[in-house]
């Protein structure tokens, strides 16, 4: 039997808010596939357009982007620059095809392990029926 | 290639019951530049630290990552024990492979290789960190506040006997800010001027605070523990250390114009005093409302005055100083009344403002305490009191609740009730908002024992009739139209930042919110701290707060500002924005996306003040050349970090 | 040989041709040409000039030479290096134009020499290059004949055909050539002599009906460049230059690479050597690792255009590096003239 | 109507009186019937520029050059350079006066209103002369587009003619000029981003499909980006970036260069490059449709930039090349701009 797809993701966490949230979905003992391999960035609004395009050519199935809520953010706006920066990335993305499904964000406040928890489960779920992204991974 | 060491760490069976760490450190080794890969079960122990120091000193190791528990644990531990083996802080890097991994995953092979692939990011990361230096910089152990209102005296007090060397600046000519215009203060109705008045001795007198009374902030430059500015001293004409306050000069002044103190409820001269308490307890020539500074004008004060403290030559000076932190406290003004169309514009005379109001009750006020009406100084037998005067309308005023309204509302009936125990008071209100010690029981006691009638609904117009004032409005609990033909209208109106607050904001490069309130660095958790580093907020500055909130607030302010002051130099973290200059346009972007005005163009390129920059990374993201990167988390690092995640 | 070929028998013989793959232009939406694999019922010699050269079919724009695999054992590490060879099935490419076909023959000395590169070898050798003389100029800058070429010429060919209407006039000019022929040999016939009459006849109409030419010869050029280093020429003729790559990557003959290593994996560390095409016309052509860059501007980008071209190639191989396609004159986005900046040359310091 | 001879007359004076350095305007070309980019410094040269709907080119890409030549030389000549502009070109050089590249007193603008016209398409004449060259294209006295072919003149309807990108403009005048030549004619344009919605409205592999056949024709000549007014790095960040070295950087840093696309001209790193171009260009391309134009394989990379451009206006209310002084499209944000796609 061929084993089941597991897609690859990576999540661009900020470290005051979402990375804080997954730390606590991990002290609370929550489990969620394995799936996703987290970078810690200083606040959401650091993730450059160039993460994101780098991370689907070098083979990435999904990638996310979470940070604090709006209002929330530990350098008080950054998160609101990266909404309307990933928003465009999104978009342009959809555009030329590749599935929508591919390219999330989310807002996890630091005392939101369920919520992160649940992100990564949905994420992975929607991944799973859409196989291997080969549309803009590298020797694909 | 630099020599990484990795350690991962079992966390008893925490990490090891569901990672394979000795499977972690045998693909780690394999990884490029990697010279040295070993595992134990507790990596944080004392044999575990010596572990890593011993391993840098025989691997001459360049850098080391620790695979283990969240970086929020331990990162100062191993940081800490790098350095004891001889490295840079910032040659170690933390991969969390417990918080992240561990114990939110239950397929080991799976664990296994997420943390395999979480710890070669690590090592990507750290063999490109810089060794760096926290930055240190000297502090200017002074501090300046501005505004002398209640907040200001206060922040400046505290400093003060802190020991700080204190400026405290005043636009006007004399500290007491609106405080000293009100009558009595809620909950307690004890006398305001009786209260704050021994603050404002206390102040001027004070050893450690420079008072500078007539001046306004022109310019701030510098940063935190740097601050250079420029005050400028408008001149008052009277030299203070002369003046012997004989009052002979306001009764030759032919000319009147209406008293700000009592808000227009009487006329001043235009040399004037603004209150008998005023401090500093000096004569002020208003030089807008003067015919001339010269005898040919009129000069009449100047001849009169026996020991010639006036001086018609006095020049506006500009004082430069430096301080290490700034405290703004600038309070705020009510809502113009001539913005109330739907409450006649402000024309008609009866109706007043609280303020107002709080001078028509004090004792020292324009009728001693008497309530007459303004136009035919008849005692109001009937009197409305509009709540909301401005306040919660997003569509045609401001949005927001101006907080302390009900509350002073609350008192104007009262005070109004003990002086006209025949009179009846009305308040319309949409909410009662009194929380605060003893404020719910301060609105029963005006319900209660003065009579005050509340009627919840809004006033839709207020028009003169035969020298008496109808009101008309909507009990929304009855559902009924309601007409009260009043002598009196009471307008309690919005709270707005102060006349002049956001263009010397603007000065400072401090944020705003919409409302034009002085923004606080974090709505939550640093609530007297503003965005820019090393300036403070207290008072109404910040938003409509009460006099204990206000003066709480200023001594938060003080403290914080004491943070700064009570060091010789201040630490900053390294890990700040980097500028590639030869990759900068100088487009700007960077700039306009800094929360904390930390970048400034000069000759055609961006700079990085790295004392101000708190390397959010927001400007790197931003920029379209790669130009501007954060230390030891560059473009560079997380790309090869994203590579090692995906396994490449 | 000489032969004809009925064009209605274009398609059989590209039948028989199953042991190589065929190459020949084809046209796309916007009316452009371009070299495509084509099945035999679809090929059509009624193109005008291909954007593209035939040069990347022989000398691709990406050419793996090697991948390398680093594995860590318990206590050494092992390098495996493979060589990669193309192996690409041989290949016909059809409807080369002889100018393009000139330029080939080009490349075919630069890689020859002192280091004989296998990798182009081992595609030159496995293509042959079946050309179509153009009666009248495919388009309106074509200055072949000034550039010692000629609509007809046969350099770089395996076999050159004419249109003379209802059939080609088929010439083979080398062994592979021959053997093309040779595996159709019924549709083959041998000409008549107005065939071959008519052939010089429409050749030499071919000629008069260049418009577009280059004052002066080789030498005269190559030797005014030489004093001209300096001038002030290359600055004003590069005033409209946009450091774009077109004039360089489309050229048939311009043969410039770079060669990286592409990093698929860093642990174990693997991957590939690669020849990529590169283009003096990128600022980051002659960029040193210090950050100095010899040739900073767009005039010393454009000087080396044209040195290499008419001064550089001349004192090497005695042949101008140009054939006269005229593809960066027509392609260019800011309409600069080779032509004109020659002209200049020539009437430099006169 | 336009007229090219009161600019002429500008030039011609401002040259004289040496108050600007050169001209950028256009000329007939050697290579076709298209004009093309001509650098006037003397007052008798004048003569040569010609103003018709083949000036397609946006000369203020040659702002671009004209700083870095500045910046090159010891005692640069800083008097301000003519240039001519169409509407968008002009709105070019609002974007690079916004991004502080240029100041306003190193160029002295010479607008045109394009009015109801625009600049021909290449592919559209070609297909409606079938096979036959053009010599020249010349508006007409009603506003049509004239052709003259060696076969005689043929006239069209300009919106038959025009370039797509003409179609969608919605101001065809320029924004901001010293002199200005025709008249600011506001256009109603029934679907300022019609061809976009085209595309959006596709399936998604489709769409796929369609992009993936057009950007594997990329041979990365980088004509787009040389050409783009806009793309004014001296070093585009998908390169490997040289430009950062300084005298600390070591050996072992400059190999270690990042490398966020290969050389290769590969489906996967053309999709990069063309993916960084656009978001690069989100609030700044002002759809001048060079990058379109110049491309060799014809590659329709102006609809990505156009669909960010329809983003930007329909999500953040944000419109490119009118305003200097507002902040940038990626530097600001509104609260509430949409996040309906955030979890």
């Amino acid at each position: 039997m061929a084993e089941e797809f597991e897609p690859k993701i990576v999540a661009f966490l900020c470290k005051w808010c979402s990375s804080a949230g997954s730390d606590l979905a991990g002290v609370s003992r929550m489990e969620y596939p394995p799936n996703v391999v987290p970078i810690q960035v200083m606040c959401s609004g650091s993730v450059s357009p160039l993460y994101i395009f780098s991370a689907f050519n070098k083979g990435a199935d999904g990638v996310l982007v979470s940070g604090c809520h709006p209002g929330d953010c530990h350098y008080i706006k950054g998160n609101y620059y990266a909404r309307r920066r990933i928003h465009l990335v999104k978009k342009l993305l959809e555009f030329v095809g590749l599935e929508p499904e591919r390219f999330q964000m989310s807002w996890v406040s630091a005392a939101e392990g369920t919520k992160y928890t649940q992100v990564i489960k949905e994420f992975v779920k929607e991944l799973k029926p859409l196989g291997p992204q080969i549309k803009l991974r590298r020797n694909s | 290639m630099k020599r990484t060491g990795v350690f991962i760490c079992h966390c008893g069976i925490n990490i090891a019951g569901t990672v394979d760490v000795k499977e972690v450190a045998r693909e780690l080794a394999k990884h490029p530049g990697v010279v040295h890969a070993e595992d134990y079960v507790y990596m944080c122990s004392d044999p575990g630290q010596n572990l890593i120091i011993q391993a840098i000193k025989e691997k001459n190791l360049d850098n080391v990552v620790v695979a283990c528990c969240s970086p929020t644990l331990h990162e100062t531990t191993f940081r800490n024990t790098s350095k004891a083996g001889g490295l840079n802080i910032f040659c170690c890097e933390i991969a969390n492979i417990r918080e992240q991994c561990s114990w939110v995953h239950k397929d080991k092979s799976k664990a296994t290789q997420k943390a395999t692939k979480i710890t070669k990011s690590a090592v990507e990361k750290v063999r490109r960190n810089e060794s760096l230096e926290a930055i240190s910089v000297p502090v200017t152990r002074r501090a300046l506040v501005v505004g002398g209102g209640i907040a200001g005296i206060q922040a400046a007090l505290d400093l003060g006997n802190s020991g700080f060397e204190v400026i405290l600046v005043e636009k006007t000519p004399s500290i007491g800010g609106h405080m000293i215009q009100l009558s009595e203060t809620f909950p307690t109705l004890d006398c305001s001027q009786c209260i704050l008045t021994p603050k404002m001795v206390e102040v001027s007198k004070h050893p450690m605070v420079k008072l500078m009374t007539y001046s306004e902030v022109q310019d701030v430059s510098g940063y935190v523990g740097n601050f250079k500015v420029k005050i400028l001293k408008k001149p008052t004409y009277v030299d203070p250390d002369k003046c012997n306050l004989c009052d002979e000069c306001t009764k030759v002044c032919p000319i009147v114009v209406p008293n700000e103190f009592e808000l227009g409820l009487t006329g001043r001269r235009a040399i004037y005093i603004p209150f008998p308490q005023a401090i500093p307890a000096s004569y002020t020539l208003d030089i807008k409302a003067c015919p001339g500074l010269m005898p040919i004008a009129c000069g009449k004060c100047a001849d009169v005055c026996d020991v010639k403290a006036i001086d018609y030559d006095m020049k506006p000076q500009i004082i430069e100083e430096e301080v290490g932190a700034i405290i703004l406290a600038t309070g705020y003004d009510l809502y113009d009344k001539a913005n109330m169309a739907e409450y006649g514009y402000g024309k008609y005379a009866d109706v007043l403002d609280g303020l107002q109001f709080e001078r028509l009750c004090s004792a020292s006020g324009p009728t001693n305490g008497q309530i007459l009406r303004p136009s035919d100084h008849k005692e109001p037998k009937e009197v409305v009191f509009i709540q909301c005067s401005g306040s919660r309308d997003p569509e045609n005023h401001c949005a927001y609740c101006s907080k302390i309204c009900c509350m002073y509302t609350a008192k104007h009936a009262m005070l109004y009730k003990h002086h006209v125990h025949d009179g009846q008071a009305y308040i319309f209100y949409i909410d009662i908002r009194s929380g605060g010690k003893g404020y719910e029981e301060f609105v029963q006691r005006a319900v209660e024992e003065d009579g005050v009638l509340y009627l919840r609904g809004k006033v839709s117009k207020v028009f003169e009739d035969r020298e008496k004032l109808k009101v008309w409005g909507v009990d929304t609990l009855t559902g009924k139209h309601i007409e009260i033909t009043a002598d009196m209208v009471v307008l309690a109106q919005a709270m707005r930042p102060a006349e002049g607050a956001q263009e010397l904001a603007k000065k400072l490069k401090m944020a705003m919110d919409k409302d034009g309130f002085l923004a606080e660095a974090h709505p939550k958790l640093r609530p007297v701290e503003s965005v820019t580093s090393g300036m403070f907020l207290a008072g109404a500055a910040q938003a409509p707060k009460d006099i204990p909130e206000a003066v709480a607030q200023a001594s938060g302010a003080a403290a914080k500002a004491v943070t700064i002051l009570s060091q010789e130099r201040l630490h900053h973290s390294p890990t700040v924005a980097k500028v590639l200059s030869n990759l900068c346009t100088g487009c700007g972007m960077c700039l306009q996306v800094c929360p904390y005005e930390a970048i400034a163009l000069k000759d055609g390129k961006v700079e990085v003040n790295e004392v101000l920059c708190e390397g959010c990374g927001t400007c790197s993201a931003t920029c379209l050349r790669a130009a501007i990167q954060v230390r030891n988390l560059t473009l560079h690092q997380v790309h090869e970090m994203i590579n090692a995640c995906l396994g490449g | 040989m000489e032969k004809i070929l009925e064009k209605r028998s274009l398609q059989s013989w590209v039948k028989k041709l199953d042991s190589w793959t065929i190459y020949a232009p084809r046209k796309d939406e916007n009316g452009r040409w371009n070299y495509g694999i084509v099945q035999s019922d679809s090929v059509g010699l009624d193109f005008t000039v291909t954007t593209l050269p035939p040069k990347p079919l022989i000398f691709p724009q990406r050419e793996v030479f090697l991948e390398f695999l680093k594995t860590a054992g318990e206590n050494q590490e092992t390098l495996e290096v493979k060589e990669v060879l193309p192996g690409e099935k041989p290949a016909v490419i059809l409807g080369v134009r002889p100018c393009d076909a000139r330029a080939i023959s080009f490349l075919d000395q630069v890689f020859s020499g002192d280091f004989v590169d296998p990798y182009y070898w081992a595609r030159r050798k496995k293509t042959i290059l079946v050309g179509l003389a153009c009666l009248t100029p495919p388009w309106e800058n074509c200055f072949c004949l000034s550039a010692e070429g000629s609509p007809h010429s046969e350099d770089g060919l395996d076999i050159l055909l004419t249109d003379l209407g209802d059939r080609y006039f088929v010439k083979t000019l080398t062994e592979s050539g021959d053997r093309l022929v040779n595996e159709a040999k019924a549709l083959f016939k041998e000409p008549r002599p107005e065939d071959k009459k008519k052939v010089k006849a429409v050749h030499a109409q071919a000629e008069q009906k260049i418009v577009r030419a280059i004052k002066g010869a080789k030498k005269d050029v190559a030797a005014k460049l030489k004093g001209m280093f300096n001038s002030p020429l290359w600055d004003e003729e590069s005033m409209s230059c946009i450091r774009c790559g077109i004039c360089t990557y489309l050229c048939p003959s311009c043969h410039c690479f770079d060669i990286n290593d592409e990093v698929d994996s860093a642990s174990p560390l693997r991957g590939k050597r690669v020849r990529t095409w590169d283009n003096c016309q990128f600022p980051d052509f002659t960029m040193h690792s210090s950050g100095h860059n010899p040739r900073p501007d767009k005039a010393s980008r454009l000087r080396q255009r044209i040195f290499h071209k008419f001064q550089y190639f001349v004192e090497i191989y005695d042949e101008t590096m140009c054939t006269g396609c005229g593809r960066c004159i027509s392609l260019c986005p800011v309409g600069i003239d080779i032509i004109n900046v020659l002209h200049k040359v020539n009437d430099h310091g006169s | 109507m336009a007229k090219i001879e009161d600019l002429k007359e500008e030039a011609r004076k401002l040259l004289r009186e040496g108050k600007i350095k050169y001209v950028i305007g256009y000329a007939g070309a050697s290579n076709g019937w298209m004009a093309c980019p001509i650098f006037i410094k003397k007052p008798e040269d004048v003569e040569k520029l010609v103003w018709d709907p083949t000036c397609v080119h946006n000369l203020s890409r040659f702002l671009v050059d004209e700083k870095r030549r500045k910046e090159r030389e010891k005692q640069p000549d800083k008097r301000p350079v003519g240039v001519f502009v169409k509407g968008c070109d002009s709105r070019a050089i609002v974007v690079l006066l916004q991004e502080k590249f240029i100041e306003r007193n190193d160029v002295y603008i010479l607008g045109i209103s394009c009015e109801n016209g625009g600049v021909v398409d290449e592919h559209r004449l070609a297909g409606k002369l079938e096979g036959k060259k053009p010599k020249k294209v010349e508006v007409g006295n009603k506003g049509q587009f004239v052709v003259t072919t060696a076969d005689g003149k043929a006239e069209f309807p300009v919106e038959e003619l025009l370039a797509e990108r003409c179609l969608e403009c919605r101001a065809s005048f320029p924004v901001i000029s010293d002199i200005l030549s025709g008249e600011k004619l506001k256009r109603t344009v029934e679907k300022p981003f019609g061809s976009v919605e085209k595309m959006e409205g596709m399936p998604k592999e489709e769409k796929w499909r369609f992009w993936k056949e057009q950007i594997d024709k990329c041979i990365r000549c980088y004509a787009c980006r040389s050409v783009c007014p806009m793309c004014y790095c001296d070093e585009c960040v998908v390169d490997s970036i040289n430009l950062a070295v300084s005298a600390d950087t070591t050996a072992e840093e400059k190999a270690d260069k990042v490398k966020w696309i290969q050389r290769s001209a590969e489906s996967s790193e053309n999709f990069i490059y063309h993916f960084v171009r656009a978001i690069h260009l989100a609030g700044r391309c002002i759809d001048c449709g060079e990058c379109k134009r110049s491309c060799p394989l014809d590659i329709p990379i102006r609809f990505l930039n156009k669909k960010l451009e329809k983003e930007a206006k329909e999500l953040f209310g944000y419109d490119v090349g009118f305003d200097p002084a507002q902040p940038s499209l990626i530097s600001s944000f509104r609260d509430d701009d949409p996040e309906d796609f955030i979890r």
